[in-house]
């Protein structure tokens, strides 16, 4: 059974080997001249600052957004291994399947009506 | 491959989440000491799926996915909206509920 | 007549007259003290009525009343009298008239609502007759507990104003160390229901005649239970060790609750002693009663020696009453129908005698506002009547020939003096003592110089004082000279009850010579 | 979605029998597994300038002519110029990951595509084997799980940076990858119910009658879910110049940087795979009577090739096309279009096929129960209108909330009573409602 | 390897069969399912002044409804839907119970005229404590009307809770009760910062102790190869299995379980979630998660471990004597009112485990009669709490209580009423509860836990007294606390829950038939 995924590990370990060697090699070959300005961060022609720490770094979306990813990844989670099976579950599953997505549509519609769905 | 190997480290990955949970002070840490030991859990259970041949232990491990998951939700919820009070997630500064 | 429901009216009555009292408004505080008093006459009436109605010759309970109350628990509303709950709700049904009328402006006095306070009284009548009359075990205990309650609520809410800290101190010692001994009892009552559901066919029973018949404890077992039993009313009593909070709830008591409290309240400590733990876990009592007895003496020397050195008039009388509850508890364990029925009587005497003390020393304390002994002084010059029934119940307290108490001392000595000579004579010294912290009382309070220029301001009894302590001095003198009623009463039942377990008096005549030696003195 | 699956999504009756590839000899593996890698490094090459003539000639420029024979050999000379450049470390980023980041986004990019069959079964140097590296049982999940692991490549690569604009830049790609995924999962369980199995090869074989792409919400919810799955115009976001400089990868520099490109261009390749495997039969000659003969030996190879290829193109038109679209109108299509439409689809796929399957029995009321549950759905969803005013509504009304509570606008000390009675508390059997801490009470 | 294979190759030929779902006998929890997701539509799609209205009556219909189903459902005894629920007496019971509390913790939750303008919640729980938002919010007319659908959701959880004869439903169920309880208890209007601490102690430890639970299934599944109650309970005691998962299993299962029902020594959230959470949250936990979570417990412990009696029973008594000991301690040293019925609350925990030492039918129904008499009398109690307020949100601090038995002696003498039930006083329900239990367990040979009770219940009644002494013994602050008297749903709540106090401590037989009746049919296998 784990054979098959022997080819899958052949495949990491060579691109592995190419990525990592490439980024050394690179670093071999690279020139190296220290220039200040080169190791800041960058900016648009100011004095760059250290980044801002504190509770504000991120807009409150981007959680939001993972949260309703979470929820959506898990339906689609059963919403796979049901595909699959689908012509031996039959009816049965289409009802059991049509609610649960019915019950995730209540929550995604009160969602986008409370507006979770907004980038503003 | 003796499957109680997995047990075992199914037990070690356990016991490290529980140990943060227990020693570690920022919510987000324990938190994810939490999530820790629930996949610890799936460890096991599909360890134990494997030792029985029986499919349950799987079918398990996807419940525990999908509850860990809602937790992952609502904790988040909940750690959030005290980060933003305090800008601090450390357990021990939330602290005036006490005696 | 004796068919009649006696107990279950005499429940009622101040049941809903408690009900009707606290629905009162708090402005019509002469309506609730009418209709209280009112009540708890009628009740008293009731009470005579059914003593009246009562055949003493007639064994087991009478009046009996059963009706199922918890069929899963086996509890019953069961209730019945004999002579010894008889005489003691006797006692209650007339103590708490003469509570109503010594407090009549007691409630005013501290500024707290009326009506909750006559509610409260009333409240506490029913708890008392109520335990009294209960002849199925859980129902007891309902009674038990349930009469703490409104007694808390007087002592906590009622007790002198200025004495905050004390006051709610006082009550709620009262009320943890009752409900203390209460669980313990608890657990003794719930393990009397296994033993029976795991003995009868017919599933546990909480029933008391039953239970006594019918249930067979294994000695240890018996042990086990009977200490389940005893605590609870070693502590109600109270008993020597136990007895710590009875000075404070006594001192913190307003006076008609003080009455109450040590009158009657505390007599369930000592009826429960006669009424369940003996007949119950008679081999048990055989194994505890030296220890009892010890204690009992102790408590005699004690609460004497105690009184002696107090200088709160209230605490005093709640000492002396320790003592007596010595001698109450040494008649009941010595086994002989004699010191029984002393027993039973002294209950009875006891309320009477200490219950007079008690409103006296009330009287007293709110005219001058202090329960300090030396804050008086020839007291007698200026309220000679209040005097004179001070020393009336000062006498009877220490059990002097002609009051009340001497017959039952007496018949509880004697008794006692026919198993346990030596604890006997013991105790007869503690008589000694009783004569001289009631006298030094009455000596420093009332006789000699006016201590104090405001003194001469108190004015002597009023003419609603005077109807409290009326029939109350009557009923010490009249006891004291005829205590034939009530022994005719007490005697048969305690001496069934002494058979039940298999202890017959050395002289099988003495319950006629205790009758006729208490009617000669 | 990973491995633990495998024993649940194993029992298949779909399945293809794949004991020829699990007999492969090591050399083989090896062979084929240098082969693929050394496919997608000529792709990415090829790509690259392929996508600059192409633009270029949509934009009527000459696009790269220098290097190699008309300029083909340009990206090749990129890759090496960038091998030989600087490598530069910002002072505040986090090394390790910084490093770390650009493989991780690559690497995986690579190992996706061992799920991809390019063709039915062949002999190579006398081994009877598939064209195709690997066959799991729950294939597509695999691919899905590789697909997803580049996404931390870009968040860590943002997060390590240690400046501004590759933050917002990681963030934004990892929502948008992470919305997109959502509708790319949804196009899946359509062709799911119809080939029964999640194998890649078994989808395939089942697809020998007709293609999926029948199935066409889902082939085009696909579509559009890769193109925003790989950050490709319009849905380029993460590399908004003008908003974010470079996005996630303004602080690099020399390979790390060409990895990024790299890992894009694999991942457009990988995406396009997945398209012509699920939705276009994958190496499967077109349905068409006479092509029937070349669907054995190395001719799908060419099938397969020319479908990636297609799809590339596509991409390429797309870029030279469509302008950049906003960011919310971005998220709003992926959240509030493209999942209600999937779920739908979903359903109606899902009923027809159980209609189609069980129609004999008194199944049609349960059919029409999903039938109505999915319209009501789709009524409830496309009111964005009256959404939109219930939102406002509420928020004026919040506003004037917050606009109410100065002291001067609470009833305190209530009307009813007068202030000296309500503050001694005293006045009982009154009806005071107890206003809100007014004044600088602190909280908690 | 080879075991994975015939897996795959029966795989291949099984055809999966639809289980068959009895959904009548699922009714109540499929009726309030359906309620809460219509619950979660109207807060979608209507306007904010019709949710106020619309969102109360909904849960309060969509409980009754499913009490009403409950109580159609009183003659069945089965297991259904594949094994995964069992519907049996103690189930019914119990799920009528959680209903009932939920129905009266709805009327709490729905009352508006406590605070100046909105209920106890919160509006928009996401606005940061402290800000100009939060501060308006505080008065603000706006109300938090997804508290509804998120209780319903917890109840549907609850009912699940105690009708799972699964550990992994049990489990599902126990998040289902527990995701939404966690957010309630951040929701309180006043207090944010107290409210959001209390959420997320209660969410860590929460999420910790079903990791626990988890874990313990993990384990029951490895020992029986199935986690079906009935199942684990056939396995336990056939030779040739691995008794240290079974031990284990039933460590792990216990303590998440402990955590739920708050015995010590898991018991350190509640007084936080407690005293942090909005009152009428406050009281929907103690009231309905109690029964659930004991409900579960009884289950496992008497199904699938009923069979390892011996095993378990030192262990339930020594969580009970560690529970009452600490719950009725370190209520002595409580200042806050809600934080001392907490720890009141794990002293009841502490009485009930008594009753199920006993381990045997007379336990069972014991602990149900009293999970009903403590949910009353308990909730009864948090809805006073809640009435007594100043200017800045309820005055739970005792001292603030001080003489308010004589500024409004009707409320202070009901909730005096209520703590002599607390403590256990003949004649209210907390004393046939606790007769009940202990009778339990003197029948079943634990008369040592029942005096340690019973010492126990004396140091509790202490702290009772305590809150009484202050009411009614103390003279009235100047500026003390006011009693709202215009609330009628909270004081319809209180009023219930006082007449039900009083009403089982007097004439118990109705209730304790029924959950005789409940009992003695046992759980079904």
């Amino acid at each position: 059974m784990l054979d098959s995924y022997v080819p899958i590990l052949v495949l990491l370990a060579i691109a592995m080997l190419f990525a990592v060697g490439s980024v050394v090699v690179s670093t071999l070959v690279g020139p190296k001249r220290f220039n200040r300005a080169k190791v800041d961060i960058y900016e648009c022609g100011i004095e760059p600052e250290p980044v801002p720490a504190g509770p504000h770094r991120f807009p409150v979306k981007y959680y939001i957004t993972a949260m309703l990813f979470i929820v959506f990844d898990i339906e689609i989670i059963f919403l796979f291994p049901w595909a699959v099976a689908f012509d031996s579950l039959a009816v049965f599953g289409l009802g059991a399947m049509v609610s649960f997505m019915a019950t995730i549509f209540v929550a995604y519609a009160y969602m986008w009506r409370r507006g979770g769905l907004e980038w503003d | 491959m003796n499957p109680a190997n997995y047990l075992i480290l199914a037990g070690l990955l356990f016991t490290i989440g529980a140990t943060g949970v227990l020693v570690r002070r920022n919510a987000i840490v324990v938190f994810m000491s939490i999530e820790l030991m629930l996949n610890s859990v799936n460890l096991t259970l599909v360890t134990f799926s494997r030792i029985h041949g029986t499919l349950e232990g799987q079918i398990m491990a996807f419940f525990v996915m999908v509850v860990a998951a809602a937790e992952v939700v609502v904790g988040l919820a909940i750690i959030l909206a005290i980060f933003r009070t305090r800008r601090s997630a450390s357990v021990d500064d939330v602290n005036l509920l006490k005696y | 007549m004796s068919t009649a429901p006696w107990l279950t009216i005499m429940l009622i009555v101040p049941a809903v007259g408690s009900l009707l009292v606290a629905l009162l408004p708090r402005r019509s505080a002469l309506l609730a003290k009418q209709l209280a008093l009112a009540v708890s006459l009628v009740v008293l009436v009731l009470a005579v009525l059914a003593t009246a109605a009562y055949d003493p010759d007639k064994a087991g309970f009478q009046f009996g009343q059963k009706h199922e109350w918890i069929k899963q628990f086996g509890v019953s509303y069961s209730v019945g009298a004999d002579g010894i709950s008889l005489v003691l709700m006797l006692l209650a049904a007339l103590l708490v008239p003469v509570v109503v009328l010594a407090s009549w402006d007691e409630a005013d006095n501290v500024n707290r609502s009326v009506p909750a306070f006559f509610a409260l009284l009333l409240a506490l009548e029913t708890g008392m007759i109520g335990v009294f009359a209960a002849t199925d075990v859980f129902l007891f205990y309902v009674f038990f507990e349930a009469m703490l309650i409104p007694m808390y609520f007087l002592i906590g809410s009622y007790g002198p104003v200025e004495e905050k800290a004390q006051r709610s101190y006082a009550a709620v010692k009262f009320l943890l160390y009752s409900l203390f001994g209460g669980l313990l009892m608890l657990a003794a009552v719930i393990g009397l229901y296994v033993l029976s559901s795991q003995q009868f066919d017919t599933g546990g029973t909480f029933d008391f005649a039953t239970l006594r018949q019918h249930l067979v404890i294994t000695p240890d077992t018996q042990k086990l239970l009977f200490l389940g039993f005893f605590i609870a009313f070693a502590i109600k009593a109270p008993l020597f060790p136990f007895h710590t909070w009875l000075p404070d709830a006594g001192a913190q008591s307003p006076t008609g609750g003080a009455v109450l409290l040590v009158g009657v309240l505390d007599k369930v400590g000592t009826f429960g002693l006669i009424r369940y733990c003996i007949p119950l876990f008679p081999d048990a009592s055989e194994y505890f009663a030296p220890m009892v007895l010890a204690l009992a003496v102790i408590g005699i020397f004690y609460g004497a020696l105690l009184a002696i050195g107090q200088r709160d008039m209230k605490r005093l009388v709640a000492y002396t009453s320790l003592a007596h509850f010595g001698f109450i508890a040494l008649g009941t364990f010595a086994f002989t129908s004699q010191a029984g029925t002393g027993a039973v009587l002294y209950m009875v005497n006891h309320g009477l005698s200490t219950g007079l003390l008690f409103v006296v020393v009330g009287f007293l304390v709110s005219r001058q506002g202090s329960r300090d002994v030396g804050a008086y002084g020839g007291m007698a010059q200026v309220t000679p009547m209040l005097a004179g029934v001070f020393l009336i119940a000062g006498l009877s307290s220490l059990a002097l020939p002609g009051t009340n108490s001497f017959v039952s001392e007496f018949l509880v000595l004697v008794g006692t003096f026919t198993e346990y000579r030596a604890l006997a004579i013991v105790a007869t010294c503690g008589i000694v003592l009783a004569a001289i912290y009631i006298l030094f009382l009455y000596q420093r309070t009332m006789t000699g110089p006016v201590k104090d220029e405001k003194l001469r301001l108190v004015k002597d009894l009023s003419v609603r004082e005077r109807v409290v302590v009326a029939p109350m001095v009557a009923l010490i003198i009249g006891l004291g000279v005829y205590p034939k009623p009530l022994l005719d009463i007490i005697t048969p039942a305690v001496t069934s009850t002494f058979e039940d377990i298999g202890k017959s008096d050395p002289a099988p005549t003495a319950p006629v010579a205790a009758t006729q030696s208490g009617g000669h003195s | 979605m990973t491995g633990t699956s495998t024993l649940l999504l194993a029992a298949n009756v779909g399945d293809p029998d794949t004991s020829v590839l699990t007999d492969d000899p090591f050399w083989l593996i090896l062979l084929k597994a240098v082969v693929v890698f050394g496919f997608l490094l000529v792709m990415t090459l090829f790509s690259i300038v392929f996508e600059r003539k192409v633009v270029a000639k949509m934009q009527q420029r000459i696009g790269p002519n220098r290097h190699g024979p008309r300029g083909w050999l340009q990206s090749l000379a990129d890759g090496v110029k960038l091998m030989l450049k600087e490598d530069i470390v910002p002072a505040l980023a986090d090394k390790p990951i910084f490093i770390l980041a650009p493989i991780i986004s690559a690497v995986p990019a690579f190992v996706a595509f061992a799920c991809i069959p390019f063709g039915p079964e062949v002999s190579i140097f006398g081994e009877r084997t598939l064209l195709q590296l690997a066959d799991l049982p729950v294939g597509v999940l695999y691919l899905l799980a590789a697909a997803s692991i580049g996404v931390y490549g870009l968040i860590l690569s943002g997060w390590s940076s240690g400046s501004t604009y590759p933050l917002l830049g990681s963030l934004r790609s990892a929502a948008q990858i992470i919305s997109y995924e959502v509708a790319m999962g949804l196009a899946f369980v359509a062709v799911f119910i119809y080939a029964g199995t999640l194998s890649t090869a078994g989808i395939v074989q089942s697809q020998h009658d007709w293609w999926y792409v029948a199935l066409l919400p889902s082939f085009v919810l696909y579509v559009i879910a890769m193109v925003g799955e790989t950050n490709r115009t319009p849905f380029d976001l993460p590399e908004a110049e003008g908003e974010l400089v470079g996005g996630f990868h303004t602080e690099y520099s020399s390979i790390k940087f060409a990895f990024f490109f790299l890992a894009e261009y694999i991942n457009m390749v990988t995406v396009s795979a997945i398209a012509t495997t699920l939705f276009l039969g994958g190496w499967q000659p077109p349905p068409i009577p006479g092509l029937s003969g070349l669907d054995h030996g190395w001719f799908p190879l060419i099938w397969f090739v020319a479908k990636l290829l297609a799809f590339i193109f596509f991409f390429i038109w797309l870029r030279g096309t469509l302008p950049r679209l906003r960011y919310d109108q971005f998220m709003a299509f992926g959240w509030k279009v493209l999942i209600p439409v999937g779920l739908v689809w979903v359903c109606a796929v899902a009923t027809f096929r159980a209609y189609q399957q069980h129609v004999t029995d008194r199944t049609p009321w349960l059919i029409g129960f999903g039938v109505v549950v999915g319209i009501l759905l789709i009524i409830a969803i496309i009111d964005p209108g009256a959404a939109k005013a219930a939102r406002e509504q509420e928020e004026a009304e919040r506003e004037r909330a917050e606009s109410a509570p100065s002291l001067e606008n609470i009833p305190w000390p209530p009307p009813s009573g007068g202030p000296a009675r309500a503050m001694a508390g005293l006045d009982k059997g009154n009806t005071t409602v107890i206003p809100a801490g007014a004044g600088p009470r602190q909280e908690s | 390897m080879s075991a994975v294979s015939t897996v795959v190759a029966q795989g291949v030929t099984q055809k999966i069969t639809p289980p068959s779902i009895e959904y009548s006998a699922l009714s109540p929890m499929l009726i309030l399912f359906g309620v809460a997701l219509a619950g979660v539509l109207v807060d979608a799609f209507a306007p904010p002044k019709a949710r106020r209205l619309i969102q109360p009556l909904l849960a309060g219909a969509g409980f009754i409804g499913a009490f009403v189903a409950v109580v159609l459902l009183h003659a069945r005894r089965q297991i259904l839907a594949a094994g995964a629920v069992a519907i049996d007496g103690p189930t019914l019971f119990m799920q009528g119970t959680i209903l009932v509390f939920a129905a009266l913790a709805v009327l709490l939750v729905a009352e508006r005229s406590l605070d100046s303008s909105g209920g106890a919640l919160v509006a928009s729980a996401a606005v940061v404590p402290g800000s100009k938002g939060s501060t308006a919010q505080r008065t603000s007319p706006e109300v938090q009307t997804e508290a509804y659908p998120l209780m319903v959701f917890s109840v549907t959880g609850m009912l699940l809770f105690v009708a799972s004869n699964n550990l992994l439903v049990m489990f599902v169920a126990l998040e289902i009760l527990s995701l939404p309880l966690y957010l309630l208890a951040g929701l309180a209007r006043r207090r944010r910062l107290l409210s959001q601490e209390a959420a997320m102690k209660y969410f860590l430890l929460g999420a910790f102790s079903s990791a626990f639970f988890l874990y313990g299934v993990a384990f029951a599944y490895g020992y029986a190869s199935s986690v079906e109650l009935g199942r684990v309970a056939d396995a336990v005691g056939t030779v040739g299995k691995n008794d240290t998962y079974l031990y284990l299993s039933l460590a792990l299962i216990g303590v998440g379980l402990f955590f739920k029902i708050g015995a010590a020594p898991f018991h350190s959230w509640t007084p936080d979630v407690y005293q942090g959470s909005p009152t009428p949250i406050t009281a929907f936990m103690a009231a309905g998660t109690k029964v659930a979570a004991f409900g579960a417990l009884l289950r496992v412990f008497y199904v699938a471990f009923g069979g390892m009696r011996w095993d378990w029973r030192p262990v339930i008594w020594a969580v009970a004597i560690l529970t009452m000991v600490v719950g009725a301690v370190l209520a002595l040293t409580q200042r806050d009112i809600k934080r001392m019925l907490a720890y009141s609350a794990v002293a009841h925990a502490g009485f009930l485990l008594v009753g199920m030492a006993g381990s045997n039918s007379d336990g069972l129904r014991g602990a149900m009669f009293y999970l009903v008499t403590y949910g009353f009398t308990t909730m009864a109690a948090f809805a006073v709490v809640s009435l007594v307020r100043t200017g800045d949100g309820e005055a739970s601090d005792l001292s603030q209580w001080q003489g308010v038995g004589r500024t409004s002696p009707v409320l202070a003498g009901i909730f005096a009423f209520l703590l002599l039930a607390l403590a256990g006083i003949p004649l209210t329900s907390g004393f046939t509860g606790k007769f009940a239990v202990f009778q339990a367990a003197i029948d079943g040979d634990a008369t040592p836990l029942v005096i340690v009770a019973l010492v126990c219940s004396a140091i509790a009644a202490f702290f009772y007294v305590r809150v009484i002494v202050v009411m009614f013994f103390s003279e009235p602050l100047a500026d003390g606390p006011v009693v709202v008297t215009r609330p009628t749903l909270t004081f319809a709540t209180v009023g219930i829950g006082a007449l039900m106090t009083l009403l089982l401590g007097v004439i118990p037989q109705p209730l304790l038939d029924l959950a005789n009746t409940a009992a003695t049919s046992g759980f079904v296998r």
